[in-house]
């Protein structure tokens, strides 16, 4: 071949993909750019970013029991707990303070796959960018709480497979319970007590004690 | 067809002639000059502000992206947004810069750039000057630029900006040489230096006459576009200002509209480059069922769609590959080509077009031979396991 | 007054007036159009003498090789004036482009080139004053007797040289001068290289 | 603004065997020192390099790093063994999916954990992937080094970013990805995503021939790239220079021949090594190591087995990682990264953190050969050697 033949042939290629931008689709050499804000790609659902707290139904049920794991194992150390306590210095067992510094943050997930009690999640919301690092980046507990049906909206497959596992355990436990309930209505035969722990609701707004 | 070929001729002799009824003829002359020079005085920086866009347009599709599209309609007003950009930015000047020749080198730049605009033929009848020494007047004209690059790097009393003056002076004066004798053969076939008279001599066969289609003439275009190409300092011959090298070369000092100075005298350059390789090489104005000035403004926007599409491919070269392309092909081709476009104008016909063609082919072959180092090796590659 | 419209009509059309010769008017018959062009040739004398002061008084090289542009620039305006295109094109081509440039070159690679306690005068400054000065007599003494075709209206009549012309002329009665000139481009090559040459005992 | 020639002879004095200048040479010049970097378009990120220029030949260059040192390796002394995972991402941030192999693997090591085959084989097909993303991208930034303006990056990004979309898919991030678990992954590869993996791997090899219609035969980049840098085969060895670098040299050395770690010694793949040890060749192997990973992508996909994604060893510390706690003793694992061996070594007191950790950089290790390569060519030569190298300032610095 003679000398400049590979330049021809490179310059072919560019060209090609100059005419490409106007005839031909993205997946076909056409032109790859996706105009961002207007258009976005499709999110995908195990995609990570920042963590989020969960409650199931209202904010006040929130799952987090301030067992303080998941500020243990965070890597960079981002996240704050402060244990709630009642009147008479009792701890509960729910934060007082939950907080996530984002800029700390570095969205590796251990945070989610520590959690015993599937509290906490990593969301899809990445679009935080804001010139106000205290105010908007350290994110409080109420900021960070959302609903057990957003996180159904984002992540269908894992929510799912964790409200089966936790409908389970309810289920496992109301079973128990009521097995002890009876037990006890059977020992104290005082079937006045036992029907009221039957009636007691699911997911009290105490946290329901672990066993 | 014939209207709208002479339309901006016969605009400009309609306004001269009604202000000859009522200003004396020294003042006609004046007026005549002075529309002539406010056209080109609109048409540099326009070009410029439109070229950087068409410039962003192109490379982005070539590179599977979409380009500036956010400001106004396709872009179209990304120059001005950029153009106020530039007005607005902090101009900053080096401690130890030298004030005045670093002011100054920006404006060095722009004057040739917007000078040579004299002697480029828009369109038939349409030259803002066909003086008797045009192509001679364009090439020293536009050989000043070379002070005024040196003045800004030299001034800028940056380590980058005197590795890439040095480079730009090197380059510059050695593709001066190739491109002046390229044009040697077009000046001897027609016996004039006016632009005007070389376009019209291409007006052979129904406007199809252009002098690319000779051996010669296509030897001398692509030395000629190669040097232009150079000359302006364009990938692939962007050393004075590669990006990946030395920042940004002779510029790396300057901001705000002395940047936008040196840029609009790049682009200015670049694109009367090309409207002189279209007016030489391929018949300028000169084409049939357009209006003369669509042709050649076609001609020049492929000659810059080329120079964009080098860009949007090449790699760079290294200087002493750049000094070798210059030196050790491009000028020894231009010499021979000389006796080629000779042979062709006093040999006969089928004698002429075999004979320059293998002339010519010869003399690429053993130019390519002589530069044997700079030929790709072929390599084989073995695996192991 | 009518306007013909050129074949190059973006030139300044050929006006046709009542009292023209031939149909044409000359500068002298427009008094505006004269003095400013009058004007533009001593501005260009202005900026060949200041230019040329400057390069000698510059301490900086680098500045002194711009005003040596200048001057260069200027006298390319002054042969533009005077109707010899060819020569205005050649002297900014050659000199401007080529051997300005060189200078400037070889200036780079001096060291010490912007150092302002170099020294401007030295022993030899008083012969090159009488020098200067002999030339400048010899001048002067060849302006005042040679017979300038200013005077001659007939030549200022007749159409400018043409490049065919001066071209015939340069390789017929003129190939001696024409041969100088690549000598001293020659000459400005080598000289780049001998002042970047450090001398070997220095 | 330029230095003095006694500089000049105080670089001649430290390289004895090399001479940039002809001493008969009557011109004097000065030479001039130049800072590359540490903000500079193609030093890569924040990376130095004192050239000392003769004109425009180099006579000398000393690399200074550590502009972006993190401390990585004394934050990973002072966490849990599973916490230095999702930091590993973040030494070369092109390649997370290798780093997080070599450090799963030098752990695995020290604590005798099996491997369950599909996540073997799922390890394997992400390394490779990240091979692919690692090579396309160098050679883009090679040749936007050269000056091809951005054309072959953008190409390059454009194949990259369907890569990054199935790491996303996999691990949830892009780049990263922070997948990869002692024993195990994060979680498992969906057929789906399985799927995808085979349609990019059959499209690949047409991207790579556009590719290299693109520059491979250009002339222009012949001549850059065509013995200039030669680095010769001893000098490679002594200087413990790995991956591409290594090959392109001539050496025969793929771990992932020698070690056979993981599953690779199922697959059928060769080792491309170059002729001459220059640029060019440093281009071209990478090309061809691409085509070799789309070999054993190919295989891996057709071989993976169903199965447990995690270590059975490994299953009470997903939820509580920080009690896991490696026995006392020491452990050296290494995989070869896009870049080279990449190394970590590490020492257990048996307590839940690591006594001494180290990486092994391979960005690291190959670019102390810098100055011996860029030595007598041209400035423009020493970035594309620079960009040959294909550092990354994340691992370089650490």
């Amino acid at each position: 071949m003679f000398f400049g033949s590979g330049v021809i042939k490179g310059m072919l290629v560019t060209l090609k993909a100059f005419a490409a931008s106007y005839f031909r689709g993205p997946d076909k050499g056409g032109i790859f750019t996706v105009q961002y804000p207007e258009q976005r790609l499709a999110e995908k659902e195990n995609f990570r970013n920042f963590p989020f707290l969960v409650y199931d139904k209202t904010p006040d049920n929130l799952r987090c029991v301030a067992c303080d794991i998941c500020a243990k194992e965070c890597p960079p150390k981002c996240i704050t707990i402060v244990r709630e306590f009642d009147k008479d210095n009792k701890p509960l067992k729910r934060p007082a303070v939950f907080s996530i510094d984002h800029t700390v943050c570095m969205n590796c997930g251990i945070c989610e796959e520590a959690c015993p009690f599937d509290a906490i999640f990593m969301d899809h919301n990445f679009e935080i960018a804001s010139t106000d690092r205290q105010g908007d980046l350290l994110l409080q507990k109420e900021a960070l709480l959302k609903s057990n049906d957003y996180f159904n909206k984002i992540r269908p497959t894992d929510a799912s497979a964790i409200d089966a596992k936790r409908a389970e355990a309810e289920a496992k436990k109301k079973a128990a319970e009521q097995a002890a309930a009876a037990k006890a209505a059977a020992a104290a035969a005082a079937p006045k007590l036992a029907a009221a722990a039957a009636d007691k609701p699911a997911v009290p707004t105490e946290p329901p004690k672990t066993v | 067809m014939e209207f709208m070929d002479q339309i901006f001729v016969n605009l400009k002799s309609t306004v001269l002639t009604l202000a000859g009824g009522f200003l004396p003829p020294w003042a006609v002359i004046l007026l005549c000059a002075a529309i002539s020079l406010g056209v080109i005085a609109v048409i540099g920086p326009v070009t410029m502000m439109y070229l950087t866009l068409i410039e962003r347009k192109v490379l982005a599709r070539m590179q599977n992206r979409i380009g500036p599209n956010r400001t106004g309609p396709w872009g179209l007003l990304q120059p001005l947004a950029d153009g106020i950009k530039m007005l607005t930015k902090e101009d900053i000047v080096p401690k130890n810069a030298d004030r005045i020749v670093h002011l100054v080198a920006p404006i060095l730049i722009v004057i040739p750039a917007l000078l040579v605009f004299a002697v480029i033929p828009f369109g038939k009848n349409m030259i803002p000057a066909d003086l008797s020494v045009g192509v001679l007047y364009f090439l020293s004209i536009s050989s000043t630029t070379t002070i005024a690059i040196f003045s800004a790097s030299w001034a800028s009393r940056n380590k980058y900006s005197l590795l890439g003056g040095m480079r730009a002076v090197a380059q510059m004066i050695s593709y001066e040489i190739p491109m002046v004798l390229s044009v040697v053969p077009i000046l001897l076939v027609t016996q004039s230096l006016s632009t005007g008279a070389i376009v019209r001599a291409q007006g052979a066969y129904g406007g199809w006459g252009w002098f690319v289609f000779t051996p010669w003439g296509f030897a001398a275009f692509i030395t000629f576009f190669l040097c232009a190409v150079a000359e302006c300092n364009r990938s692939p011959f962007d050393l004075p200002e590669a990006e990946s090298e030395i920042v940004a070369g002779f510029h790396t000092e300057y901001s705000g509209m002395k940047f936008a100075l040196f840029y609009m005298a790049e682009f200015m350059n670049a694109f009367t480059l090309s409207a002189l390789a279209a007016t030489l090489f391929l018949g300028g104005w000169q084409g049939p069922w357009l209006p003369s000035w669509a042709w050649f403004f076609i001609k020049t926007y492929a000659l810059i769609f080329i120079m964009l599409w080098f860009r949007g491919t090449l790699p760079r070269f290294r200087v002493d590959q750049m000094m070798n392309l210059a030196w050790k092909f491009l000028l020894p081709l231009s010499l021979i080509n000389i006796l080629v476009a000779g042979f062709w104008h006093f040999a006969n016909p089928p004698l002429a077009i075999g004979g320059s063609i293998a002339m010519l082919w010869a003399s690429g072959w053993i130019f390519t031979r002589l530069n044997r180092d700079y030929t790709p090796e072929k390599r084989t590659y073995l695996f192991g396991e | 007054m009518r306007i013909a419209v050129s074949d190059a009509s973006f030139t300044p059309p050929r006006v046709q007036g009542r009292n023209t010769r031939k149909g044409l008017t000359t500068l002298s018959m427009m008094p505006p159009l004269e003095f400013i062009i009058k004007m533009g040739i001593y501005a260009l004398m202005t900026v060949c003498v200041a230019g040329a002061l400057l390069s000698v008084l510059f301490r900086n090289l680098f500045h002194a090789a711009l005003a040596l542009t200048g001057v260069l620039l200027g006298i390319a305006g002054i042969y533009l004036a005077l109707h010899a295109d060819f020569l205005a094109m050649i002297q900014v081509l050659i000199y401007v482009g080529a051997v300005m440039t060189l200078v400037i070159f070889a200036i780079m690679l001096t060291e010490r080139f912007g150092d302002a306690s170099l020294r401007q005068f030295n022993h030899q400054s008083w012969a090159a004053l009488g020098g200067g000065i002999l030339l400048l007599t010899f001048l002067v003494r060849m302006i005042q007797t040679t017979p300038w075709p200013v005077k001659n209206q007939a030549a200022l009549a007749s159409p400018a040289v043409t490049v065919v012309q001066l071209g015939e002329a340069l390789l017929g009665p003129y190939v001696f001068p024409f041969e100088i000139i690549s000598v001293i481009l020659i000459a400005a090559l080598i000289g780049a290289i001998v002042v970047a040459r450090k001398d070997l005992e220095a | 603004m330029t230095t003095r020639t006694n500089s000049l002879k105080t670089t001649m004095q430290t390289s004895k065997n090399y001479e940039v200048r002809d001493p008969q040479s009557s011109i004097e010049t000065q030479t001039l020192a130049i800072n590359v970097g540490p903000q500079h378009p193609s030093t890569h990120g924040v990376f130095r390099m004192n050239v000392v220029l003769d004109g425009e030949v180099v006579t000398s260059l000393k690399p200074v790093m550590g502009y972006l040192h993190r401390n990585h390796e004394q934050i990973a002394e002072n966490m849990s063994y599973a916490a230095s995972m999702p930091y590993t991402d973040r030494l070369d941030y092109f390649n997370s999916m290798t780093n997080n192999f070599g450090w799963a693997l030098t752990v695995e090591k020290l604590a005798a954990i099996d491997v369950p085959e599909r996540v073997e084989y799922v390890r394997v097909i992400m390394a490779e992937l990240t091979r692919l993303v690692n090579h396309v991208s160098a050679i883009g930034f090679l040749l936007n080094d050269l000056g091809a303006f951005f054309t072959p990056v953008l190409y390059a990004f454009r194949e990259r970013e369907k890569i990054l979309d199935i790491f996303e898919e996999v691990s949830g991030s892009r780049m990263m990805c922070n997948y990869f678990r002692f024993g195990g992954l994060r979680r498992d590869v969906t057929p789906a995503v399985l799927e995808k993996i085979r349609g990019i791997v059959n499209k690949f090899p047409a991207f790579l021939d556009e590719f290299e219609t693109l520059l491979t035969k250009n002339e222009i980049l012949c001549m850059r790239c065509q013995n200039v840098g030669i680095l010769p085969r001893d000098l490679a060895v002594n200087a413990s220079i790995t991956g591409p670098l290594l090959r392109a040299s001539g050496v025969n050395y793929d771990i992932r021949k020698v070690d056979g770690y993981s599953v690779y010694n199922r697959f059928e793949f060769k080792v491309p090594l170059g002729p001459k040890g220059d640029v060019y060749d440093r281009y071209y192997v990478r090309i061809l190591e691409m085509r070799e990973s789309l070999k054993i992508l190919d295989q891996a996909l057709k071989g993976i087995p169903a199965g447990e994604i995690m270590a059975k060893k490994m299953l009470p510390f997903v939820k509580s990682p920080r009690n896991f706690k490696p026995p006392v003793g020491e452990a050296y694992g290494r995989v070869e990264g896009p870049k080279g061996e990449l190394g970590f070594y590490v020492v257990s007191d048996g307590t839940a953190q690591p006594w001494r950790y180290h990486v092994r950089a391979p960005s690291f290790i190959n670019l102390t050969i810098l100055e011996d390569m860029c030595r007598g060519q041209k400035l423009a030569d020493a970035i594309v050697i620079l960009g040959s190298i294909d550092i990354v300032l994340g691992e370089v610095d650490r």
